[in-house]
């Protein structure tokens, strides 16, 4: 296992941000308008992204997914770049649902293939019933199998290194968010991040971003399971919504507010790809006795 | 459990939740939609028709004279059979009882009857902008006119402000940080008045900014004196952090949601979350009856409403997160459930950061040092 | 269920603070000198505290407790007082061990009467080898059962409401002796207690005690479960703990500070007679489910 | 797990293995015991003795020049044998790197080798009564005499110092707050100065007190330059809250134990528990490799000493509560677990309570307003 984000890397790693930063199509992925977000999953495309898993080092598709969530993309990221990035077959955009954790296919709406997965088993599959996620940029579908298509091994895990990734980014970019808003939010006649009780929060929230990182990048060079990566990144990135919501107060209650988007799919991600519950169900399974 | 309840409660307690049971709709629209909002209006007229809109109110007001300790057995009813949210709380939780308190036995019978019926919804109006936290630093102002007064300025993240009829708040009669304030009620449909709402977590405009230009208030819209607005709003401050704005009866009846929820399929590793979200909620109701015996033998409900509210935010939210890891992958979608996450997450915003409760805990209880 | 104590039960409640106040008698009994805190002991039957179950309401017998656990007094105290004053016979102290969840008879070195109870039947017991407790105050002895004596009812969940009662008053001095020594010690040239950090441990410490008080007395009221006590004591006097010791810096880890007799016996009376998880378990198998 | 260690540590990792198990004594008596500190200090000379005392220092002192990473390799070993607490560890962890940056070359060798075997055992001495959080508040005093310094003033809450040979700390040589101070070295048991034990709460005297009276010392027992005390005190302070002191191998072992005694009677509601402190050392442990990288490529530990100090110490203490909850009645008399427990409540108090460590994580690092 390497420690460090080789420079080629962290270089791809700035590429990606640069795209993303760029775009600001969550609200209207959410209201239906899916063309500005395809447009910002093409250039990724382009740059070699949602194809890491099959080309790239392990450590590379978390380093995609960090991005994506930095940035907040709307998408089935997860889907396309982790779990089915050798069935794109040129296409841009795959969903899949593997019940029980993952009940069921986002954006199924837009995604170019469909799947489900059935005790490790790949199926084409049909969208049906849309189905309200807490996060308005995830449309939810219930799918259908049609055609078996043989196994698909290691899908789950994948899945879930990369939304514990994903959670990652989501929660640095909450922190980052919380800091630049305290220090020029003033109450009382100076700016909030300076009253010590602010301070404690968001100093607990970076601990806790601090010691999730190093769990996934282990997690995807095999040093830990992907049940770790998932604990660790889904409670650092849930306090960090907690917490970003906190010291905003109402401002970050609203919609409209861009705070949201990261709120909502945090909690989105946090029941998706297994609850805190299941992951410590399969970590505790594996603890060797000695 | 038995609490030992005199008769006339049991039998308080027996009528509502027979009533409730024959009348209580299910399933109404979101109230920050218009559809929703005229129909949890009909919902209270209802409610008030039978006399259960303000029990503990005075007759005369629409009431029925009910102690406290009948209010919040009434409360346990009313969320234990899943009624409808009280479309117009913020009127008779946080304004009545400063009319009570302050307001002119004129105000009291020409306001207080229209709102216990939802005739008349009120919307609060305390933050600004730039005066969240910090409420004294308010900007908004009221210039004299003659027979009342020009309301000028800001107010944002007014509950209900989007779909209300009247609003209540602070304004700035002088330049004195705290004693330049004086505490006016206003027409939010009317010229000068623009609602602009803003959409909340869940997408619903739950709350709204209002404008205000040169908007003409009488006299008879002033509560207390002018220029003690500040006192007349922190004398009842207490009502929404403490009892009034959250009786136990709503955390009960989640706790019971939660306990059948966990028993459908006990996850053992959550049990303790489970129990603990259980025990927190008997905890607050044993504590609001502590709380009630000690108002009704003439005590006053002041710093120690920090407490309540520190308490019931963070319960609150812990019993929704709760479900919502118990519910898996659907834990995304769970309407009921994400609903009531949703809005447990204002909790430790709103009526006073719990930052600001710590600190007034801390001082005005526990005697700490400014 | 009153939801006030009486005028008598507030002035029995001061004038058991009156004599314990009065008594340092901790480190002695500690050292084995057993005379000084014997001699409270004395007071305290002739103002008939020990016999408050058999003599008074239920809730009296918290009012004991609490007093006893907010002055640290030594001694078999949930024993004498709440699980065997009718085996007390005129005698001034007793103890007993309810296997599994209260394996020791503490002070049986002192205690005029050792028991255990089996099973619910109760035998007159013999102490044997002694065992080391964190909190230096409760000598702590494994006991063999000799004669029968019968069943002893509701004698582990008397015990359990006892010991939630002892952890409340202990959490109480723990904040009262916090809140003394932050107003009075100063760094960086001001209280430490005028830093937000500091005011908001102790604020939430407060809040878990106000809360935990209606639990002892709801449940000394039949309203809920002795294990409810128990949670909700042992862990708002446990926060209370950490808090005092985290506010006092080194001087609260010294023996030579008094801090130490309430932060030792309150981690003790945590484990002892059920932890959190026993009770949490009873208190779930007894929810309705509507 | 494998962290495609090079064959060189692999092969250093097998040799301290090995060693270690044929060699590391249990059950030794507290080291804050007359009998256990000799006993002890008899433990480093062994260690001393295969150069394993101190691996990452240069051969000249005694050590192996090894990389940091095999120290920390080494450290996972000796905690997973349980081998004895060190008894140097203030002398090696926190003096030593002082030195090695900012004492001179006749310091070095001369105190070095007799640190690293133990023949002199040192004692930290930066506590005052008036002075805790508070550093810079130091009012001990050193005053110039004839070819050295004259130290007077009460220290505290020292560690070793009961039984230690030798102390280091800052004394006042002027009246500036930061820039009056000065970093001696000093002897414990020399005339004027006495040593007064602390119990602590294992009751065992830890810590002492420390009161100097015009003690002599010479002018080489300055380390840095007059004046110059609190910058040389800062610059390695990283060491007590960050690597050294706390390395990952005293949580991995703990956390294994601890899966161990789940294991072995498994309570499904405690399971979640001992998943996270399993977790929280692994992730300590990959977060340490990840410093290592950092510093072995030039980078420098600074604020960041801070998070790790936040992490471990409130990782310990949740490791010890949950192995004494999991052990039900017995948890009270846990002797292993207890003394564990009971250091694990030092952590968030000393080496800059955790308070001030929150403080610097969100000003220096965070950038937030002071």
């Amino acid at each position: 296992m390497k420690f460090a984000l080789s420079p080629e890397q962290t270089q791809f790693a700035d590429t990606l941000d640069a795209v993303l930063a760029k775009s600001d199509v969550a609200r209207a992925w959410a209201a239906g308008d899916h063309e500005p977000g395809l447009a910002v999953w093409r250039q990724l495309a382009e740059l070699g992204a949602t194809t890491v898993v099959t080309d790239g080092e392990p450590v590379d598709m978390v380093v995609v997914m960090e991005a994506i969530g930095y940035r907040a993309l709307p998408g089935p990221a997860v889907e396309t770049v982790a779990v089915l990035p050798d069935r794109l077959d040129g296409a841009l955009l795959a969903t899949v649902a593997l019940p029980p954790h993952v009940p069921y296919a986002v954006d199924a709406d837009v995604a170019d293939r469909v799947f489900t997965v059935q005790d490790g088993t790949l199926f084409e599959a049909t969208p049906g019933k849309r189905v309200a996620s807490v996060d308005p940029c995830r449309a939810l579908f219930e799918v259908a199998a049609t055609t078996e298509l043989g196994p698909l091994d290691g899908a789950f895990d994948r899945g879930v290194l990369a939304c514990a990734a994903q959670l990652l980014g989501a929660g640095r970019a909450l922190l980052a968010k919380s800091v630049e808003y305290v220090r020029q939010r003033t109450q009382f006649g100076k700016p909030i991040g300076s009253y010590q009780a602010v301070k404690h929060h968001l100093a607990s929230v970076h601990v806790g971003l601090e010691l999730a990182r190093p769990v996934v990048y282990g997690a995807a060079s095999g040093v830990l399971p992907a049940s770790a990566a998932k604990i660790a990144a889904g409670d650092a990135a849930y306090r960090a919504a907690r917490t970003a919501l906190q010291v905003h107060g109402a401002i970050g209650y609203t919609t409209e507010n861009e705070l949201s988007l990261w709120i909502t799919k945090v909690r989105a991600l946090h029941s998706a790809w297994g609850t805190g519950s299941v992951h410590r169900a399969k970590v505790m399974e594996g603890l060797p006795m000695k | 459990m038995d609490l030992d309840l005199d008769p006339a409660t049991l039998a308080f307690r027996a009528e509502v939740r027979s009533w409730l049971a024959a009348n209580a709709p299910t399933g109404l629209p979101s109230m920050d939609t218009a559809e929703g909002f005229e129909a949890h209006r009909a919902w209270e007229r209802t409610l008030f028709d039978a006399r259960l809109s303000v029990v503990a109110w005075p007759e005369a007001f629409g009431g029925r004279d009910a102690s406290l300790l009948q209010w919040v057995i009434f409360e346990e009813e009313y969320h234990a059979a899943r009624a409808p949210a009280r479309v117009s709380q913020n009127g008779i939780f946080l304004l009545a009882p400063t009319l009570f308190a302050h307001g002119t036995a004129e105000q009291c019978a020409r306001l207080l009857p229209a709102m216990a019926s939802a005739e008349e919804v009120w919307a609060q109006a305390w933050s600004e902008p730039e005066a969240g936290s910090d409420l004294a630093a308010i900007r908004a102002s009221a210039r004299r006119t003659d027979g009342g007064w020009l309301l000028s300025g800001q107010k944002t993240w007014s509950s209900r402000a989007t779909f209300a009829d009247r609003g209540f708040g602070l304004f700035r009669t002088s330049g004195e940080r705290h004693r330049g304030l004086t505490y006016f009620m206003f027409p939010l449909r009317a010229p000068g008045v623009a609602v602009r709402p803003i959409a909340q977590l869940d997408g619903e405009p739950g709350f709204a900014e209002i404008f205000l230009g040169d908007v003409f208030v009488p006299d008879e819209e002033v509560i207390g004196e002018v220029g003690n607005g500040w006192k007349v709003a922190m004398s009842t401050a207490s009502n929404e952090r403490g009892l009034s704005l959250r009786s136990p009866g709503r955390f009960l009846a989640t706790a019971q949601r939660l306990v059948e929820l966990w028993k459908a399929s006990p996850d053992p590793a959550s049990r303790d979350r489970v129990v603990d979200a259980w025990l927190g909620a008997q905890a607050y109701r044993l504590y609001t009856f502590g709380t009630v015996t000690r108002l009704a033998s003439g005590g006053s409900l002041g710093a120690e409403s920090s407490v309540n509210k520190l308490f019931w935010s963070d319960l609150d939210i812990a019993m929704h997160e709760t479900a919502l890891d118990l519910l898996g992958g659907e834990g995304e979608t769970a309407g009921d459930w994400l609903d009531g996450y949703l809005f447990s997450l204002a909790g430790p915003i709103y009526a006073g950061t719990n930052e600001i409760q710590r600190n007034v805990v801390a001082e005005r209880i526990l005697g700490l040092p400014r």
